[in-house]
């Protein structure tokens, strides 16, 4: 036996992936073939990814350790609301944006210290954490919208230097910077040993509890750059604002791993995911259905484009 | 629709909420009707996507784009997409910002100061009342400040203030109601911010058999309207005027297109009390 | 040239309980550099709890274990000392390939600023050849076989150039061929002065390879002894504190007619395997690792669909690709990989025994608790299972006793036809007495069994007639009394008559 | 050694589990003494947490065989909304029962075979018919409330045969079936050996697929039941009503698992985790704190008394 023999079906595993989501995007180019394929709404398409993008990487590092966090939504939504707040009150913009992040990267502690030492499961801790943050968002905000925020803090979110969204610049760092975390670091192995075989690790001397604090740290922190962008964006800060990404981003990665049949997350994976729900979104959007009409559609190509990726093989 | 038939685009966050989707079929009929070809998306509450949404209708270049409830401070950007695309957004029951041509709303502080109104008849004028409210949604908001307000002025004690769950609001309500009347015996009166949480309430209180307590709603949806009919707790709603509503906002557009803007940033439109007694 | 031989391990005063019973009590040991010490015992005798508690894995109750005078207390610290172990599930993580699993905790070597991993590729193909082992290094570890798990734990185990080396069970997977150079490179580390803790059950391997022997029973180290100084029988009585009895060479059994008919059998190493056992009939599978014998279980079994052929059971066919038809037809398969294959590690021994006979034990649906327990009770006696009751959950068994538990699932369903892949893997040595016998019993009785096993010796004393695989084709038929040890791995390796 | 060795941690292991809940009990009880205990107010509670009951029991199923379904909610709002529309329509109401549970278990069917046959992971497939079955739900009401259901639907939610709900009845009927199926039958064994080590399950002559299937069509079938009690007990059948029941559901099993230390799910622990929330949400609401500050103090809570019943052990 030879290395080849593993190659070829790891090889014929890639190949079929990213098949469902060409089957979409051939679909919607037939269906509107001077609209879909335009620049101008591929770089719209970027753009409206670019925050989804953070977070499933982010959320890609806990799923690595077989955890998940549910608290991404809640934990941008609170970093949004901390800035503008600090904003509106006279903070300089990058101390407001320091204070978020670290707000963020406090979350993850707690949240990865709840998991990995209290050994509470992840669904309990970080639904808790959810809740509690969705509240303090709503209690700072008492419910309303904060706007009127700096116009060097809407940069971040709105500026496109040499036409390219600063978002989608971040994002491309962020994928770029877990990627090579997850992929080509000490600390990705350990993750992902962590992950496969937590028994395991621990024989190989690898300190399980600090390697999974420090995949929710990530993902905090993910989620906090996330909420910034996000209330630079809308130049504005929602208590609820981020709350649709929890479930987005957990999809994004299981869409990844289904498609691909990888055994355990990754990068790549999740951004076919990422793209797969974004250009889905848009596509239906071009084709103007029913909005209604337009749910049962994504329900039933999810299906179809996750289920068109997979050869006969095993499951994930 | 002919080729070249004005298009308008229908964005809002909250199509699966009864009333929003009632007035944007209104105004969708209204304008078919007026040979426009309506397009209607939804981000079932999600603002940002609502931004992306502006944004693609924008790059579009449509007539007009028409937001239906939703909170403008969260759209900037999308709504300087359509200025720089010099596309004309019209808003229903949503609010004055820059980047919106005009607002054309029930009067929210109008809503509540008439339910709140009904309620304070339903009472007698004196006693306690519970109100549930939903501050995210800026316009519940609105209605909610003004109802206290009517309250405070009345003398009328509001001895809580309740946070309705989105979605499940009857149901949300109706526990929030069983638990209520627990610990407040001389409730008198829920004020709702619309009507599915004022149906959960009155399920509740019926349910309790304390038949004095009277609910008052807002929107005037069809279910409400049938249980005020049936003389329970359920008092009284305030309908919003919908066709009013989307017939107005047709109207600006037909004048926009015929290259006249707006004259008023708002055009606020009276509800009308629908009580047990009218 | 011959390192001193100072004491390079010591544990004084061990005691070890889960809960409150107690497995280890009042161990002593002193391991020099440079010398291999058997640690045997019976299945559940604490073998592993041991070896756990030494590689740091587990605190122990009381006591205290030293490495050159420096006391352990976890993990990192052990692997500081160079204390490395290959642990009985062999510690590998399935999703991860065979490279990650060759630098699990360690850092990949460097080439300047940045990893090398085509270093860490050829290091690993280099570490698995010395084995004789080769396997695709970029595909998960759960696609390989267990012979080629086991070369990767072991080759990152020697790779750690331990002070301390600990193999629980290296050889229980492995064929004769990966055994004998598993052993050259045990000696050559002994050369080098490491002090070396080897767990077995295979007891030609303590006379072959070790110079000291320590026997635990009871929680207690009840001999220590040389190799030269004792014989096997004597360490098994030992062990079990009974007297061995030397099972009665079997009597040649007249040929019945066919139970099982392998027609033309092909799935994606096996290739055109035909051939019949009849009733009463050992049938005993030998050939190298990745030859394909377990595949070809499991096609017979219905784990893996046929790509062609076909097998009956008692003149009926046997549908292809489903384990609860050929289970229904009376073909009950052992798969090779307890953890993976037999084991519902969330269950109970009650719940796991029960697995395959779910219809049997219940009545219109229901479970029958009497019926369950009384199974509980017959193959506890039968397999002499250790236990602490029906609701233990099979996790905290030993490796050799969960074993047992599978094997009882597989009799309860009172099999036509038995297919066991290494099914005294682990096992002690009562019990692996017990297993053949047992094995005899049912063809007695009149079932046809299949055994793959890669102990040739086991084989040879076991079966009937034997089969030789080789590349996934058959490639011998051969009369066990007719043969010998050196004949068969001859045809293993495609010799030719 | 005898049999005591195993039983008695098993012992432990459960005394621990309500700690955490008999506290929030104590304290409830301390601040609002005449309330809470108020034989009135735990009927109310009883009601409260039926509906939930009944889905965190299917839920528990599909996660003994390591799935979960995030699609009950969708399914009961779903439901819901089809017994309301043939009942408008006139059907009788039998059969519009009958019409609603079939769709819940053709639903079930669907995830099952997309999940088990189409080996998509759990999470994708039920994300999917979720989605597509809100989508269906809004397209059949157009958004809105169906009302004016007749008198013999509305006893099903609403009747108190001898004081007691029969929501509460029908809660206790479906909490005893489903421990009696995993607990005390064949099905029940295989439905967990199948979520111990499908593998295993497999080797055994256990038919993973149909097991699997199985407990897909028990959650569709036990959230159509909660969609019929839900719009029935509200009298009208709106689009979303049943959509807060998938978080809560999975909650209340993994609350269970953690608290009780359990290897695997079980209906015991289920209860415990649906009473704790339901308490919780009960007491915090008898108090009167603010609603912001109750989300913050249900997060925390939820951690306190989580984290409460685990005595140091291992992670489920
Ligand atoms: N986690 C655990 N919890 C409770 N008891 C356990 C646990 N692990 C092992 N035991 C018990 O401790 C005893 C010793 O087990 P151990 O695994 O050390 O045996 P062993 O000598 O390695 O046996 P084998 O030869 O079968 O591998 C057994 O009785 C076993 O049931
Ligand atoms: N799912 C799989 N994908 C790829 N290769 C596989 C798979 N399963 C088995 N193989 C390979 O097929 C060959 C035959 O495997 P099999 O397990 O039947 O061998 P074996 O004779 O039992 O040897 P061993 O002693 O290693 O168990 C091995 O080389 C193995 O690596
Ligand atoms: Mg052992
Ligand atoms: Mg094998």
């Amino acid at each position: 036996m030879t290395a080849g023999a593993g190659v070829r079906p790891a090889l014929r595993r890639l190949s079929g992936a990213p098949l469902g989501l060409l089957a979409l995007i051939a679909l919607f180019t037939i269906l509107r073939p001077t609209v879909f394929p335009d620049p101008g709404n591929l770089s719209n398409l970027l753009e409206h990814i670019a925050v989804l993008t953070i977070v499933a990487c982010a959320q890609t590092v806990v799923m690595a350790v077989a955890d998940f966090d549910l608290s991404v939504g809640a934990t941008a939504s609170f970093s949004g609301v901390i800035a503008a707040q600090l904003l509106v009150a006279g903070w300089p913009t990058v101390a407001a944006i320091a204070a978020a992040m670290a707000a963020g990267v406090v979350i993850g502690v707690v949240n990865g210290w709840l998991v990995a030492y209290l050994k509470l499961s992840a669904f309990v801790a970080t639904l808790a954490s959810m809740t509690a943050l969705a509240g303090g968002s709503l209690l700072l905000t008492d419910g309303s919208t904060i706007f009127g925020l700096p116009d060097d803090f809407l940069l971040l979110g709105q500026s496109r230097p040499l036409g390219i969204p600063t978002v989608v610049l971040i994002a491309i760092t962020v994928g770029a910077v877990t990627w090579f975390l997850l992929s080509r670091t000490a600390q990705g192995r350990r993750w992902h040993a962590v992950g496969g075989n937590a028994e395991a690790a621990t024989y190989a001397g690898i300190d399980v509890g600090r390697t999974r604090l420090l995949a929710f740290v990530v993902s905090g922190a993910g989620a906090a750059l996330a909420g910034l962008l996000l209330s630079s964006r809308l130049a504005s800060a929602h208590p609820t604002a981020g709350d649709p990404l929890m479930l987005t981003s957990i999809a994004a990665v299981f869409i990844g791993l289904t498609a691909a049949q990888a055994a355990r997350p990754s990068v790549a994976g999740t951004i076919l995911g990422v793209v797969v729900l974004g250009v889905l979104d848009n596509g239906l959007n071009l084709l103007d259905v029913n909005p209604y009409v337009q749910q049962i559609l994504t329900g039933l190509i999810i299906v179809v484009s996750v289920g068109l990726s997979r050869r006969r093989g095993e499951r994930p | 629709q002919p080729p070249g038939a004005p298009a308008i685009s229908v964005v809002t966050p909250y199509l699966a909420n009864a009333a929003t989707k009632d007035v944007v079929d209104k105004f969708t009929a209204i304008g078919e009707r007026r040979g426009w070809q309506v397009t209607v998306t939804d981000t079932a509450g999600d603002f940002s996507m609502l931004n992306d949404k502006i944004q693609s209708a924008a790059s579009r270049r449509p007539s007009a784009i028409v937001l239906a409830m939703g909170d403008p401070t969260q759209l900037t950007l999308g709504l300087k997409a359509a200025g720089d695309n010099k596309v004309p957004v019209f808003a229903i029951d949503a609010a004055q910002a820059d980047g919106i041509a005009a607002n054309v709303t029930s009067d929210n502080a109008d809503l509540g100061r008439k339910s709140a109104a009904a309620l304070l008849e339903a009472i007698g004028g004196s006693g306690n009342v519970a109100m549930f409210g939903h501050d995210p949604h800026p316009g519940v908001r609105a209605r909610a400040a003004a109802a206290r307000a009517e309250f405070d002025k009345a003398g009328v004690t509001v001895v809580t203030v309740k946070h309705v769950p989105v979605p499940g609001p009857v149901e949300g309500a109706r526990k929030l109601t069983t638990d209520l009347l627990a610990v407040t015996p001389d409730l008198k009166g829920i004020w709702a911010a619309w009507d599915e949480p004022a149906l959960g309430a009155t399920q509740a209180i019926r349910q309790a058999g304390r038949m004095g307590i009277a609910v008052v709603g807002v929107d005037g949806q069809d279910f409400a309207l049938a249980e005020i009919q049936k003389a329970g707790p359920f008092y009284a709603t305030v309908k919003q005027d919908w066709d009013a509503v989307a017939l107005k906002v047709a109207d600006l557009i037909t004048d926009q297109l015929a290259g006249k803007a707006p004259t008023q940033r708002e055009y606020a439109l009276p509800g009308t009390t629908i009580a047990r007694t009218t | 040239m011959k390192v001193a031989k100072s004491p390079a391990l010591r544990v004084t005063g061990l005691r070890h309980a889960y809960g409150r019973h107690t497995v280890l009590d009042g161990i002593d040991l002193e391991i020099p550099a440079g010398e291999v010490h058997a640690l045997l015992g019976e299945n559940g005798a604490g073998k592993s709890t041991l070896i756990k508690i030494v590689s740091g894995a587990l605190r122990p109750s009381a006591g205290k274990v030293e490495v050159y005078g420096r006391g352990l207390t976890g993990v990192p610290e052990a692997q500081g000392a160079g204390v490395v172990t290959v642990h009985q599930n062999l510690g590998l993580v399935d999703g991860l390939n065979a490279v990650e699993n060759m630098y699990l905790g360690r850092p990949y070597p460097r080439h300047g600023l940045f990893a090398d991993r085509a270093a860490a590729h050829r290091h690993t193909a280099a570490a698995l050849g010395a084995l004789a082992v080769s396997a695709p290094l970029d595909v998960p570890v759960r696609l390989l076989s267990p012979v080629q798990r086991t070369a990767i734990a072991l080759a990152r185990a020697i790779e750690q150039k331990p002070a301390v080396l600990i193999l629980d069970e290296p050889t229980a997977s492995l064929t004769a061929h990966e055994t004998t150079v598993l052993f050259g490179v045990v000696r050559e580390l002994r050369e080098r002065g490491t002090a070396i803790i080897y767990v077995t059950h295979r007891m030609a391997e303590v006379f072959e390879l070790c110079d000291r022997v320590i026997v635990l029973h009871d929680r207690r180290v009840v001999a220590r002894a040389r190799p030269s100084e004792t014989d096997p029988d004597a360490l098994v009585a030992l062990m079990t504190a009974t007297e061995a009895s030397q099972a009665p060479p079997r009597p040649p059994r007249p040929a019945g007619e066919a139970v099982l008919s392998v027609d033309g059998l092909t799935g994606n190493r096996v290739e055109s395997v035909s051939f019949e056992v009849t009733r009463g009939q050992v049938v005993g599978v030998a050939g190298l690792g990745g030859s394909g014998r377990s595949e070809l279980l499991r096609l017979i079994g219905g784990v893996q669909r046929a790509r062609a052929g076909g097998v009956r059971c008692r003149g009926q066919s046997v549908r292809p690709g489903s384990t609860r038809a050929a289970l229904t037809a009376g073909i009950a398969l052992v798969g090779e990989d307890r953890r993976r294959h037999s084991v519902v590690a969330s269950g109970s021994v009650r719940e796991n025994l029960s697995l395959g006979s779910l219809t049997a034990l219940s009545g219109g649906g229901l479970m029958r608790r009497r019926r369950e327990l009384a199974l509980y009770e017959e193959m506890t006696a039968l397999l002499r299972i250790r236990a602490a009751g029906p609701e233990q959950p099979i996790g905290e068994l030993s490796g050799g006793n969960q074993q047992k538990v599978v094997l009882g699932r597989v009799l309860a369903t009172r099999p036509h036809v038995l297919l066991l892949d290494e099914p005294t893997a682990g096992v002690d040595a009562a019990a692996k007495q017990a297993i053949r016998s047992l094995i005899a019993d049912l063809a007695t009785r009149g079932a046809g069994v299949v055994v793959v096993s890669s102990d040739l010796s086991e084989l040879l004393s076991l079966a009937d007639r034997l089969l030789v695989l080789v590349e996934g084709r058959l490639a011998a038929d051969l009369d066990p009394r007719k043969t010998d040890e050196f004949t068969v791995l001859r045809r293993c390796y495609g010799g030719a008559e």
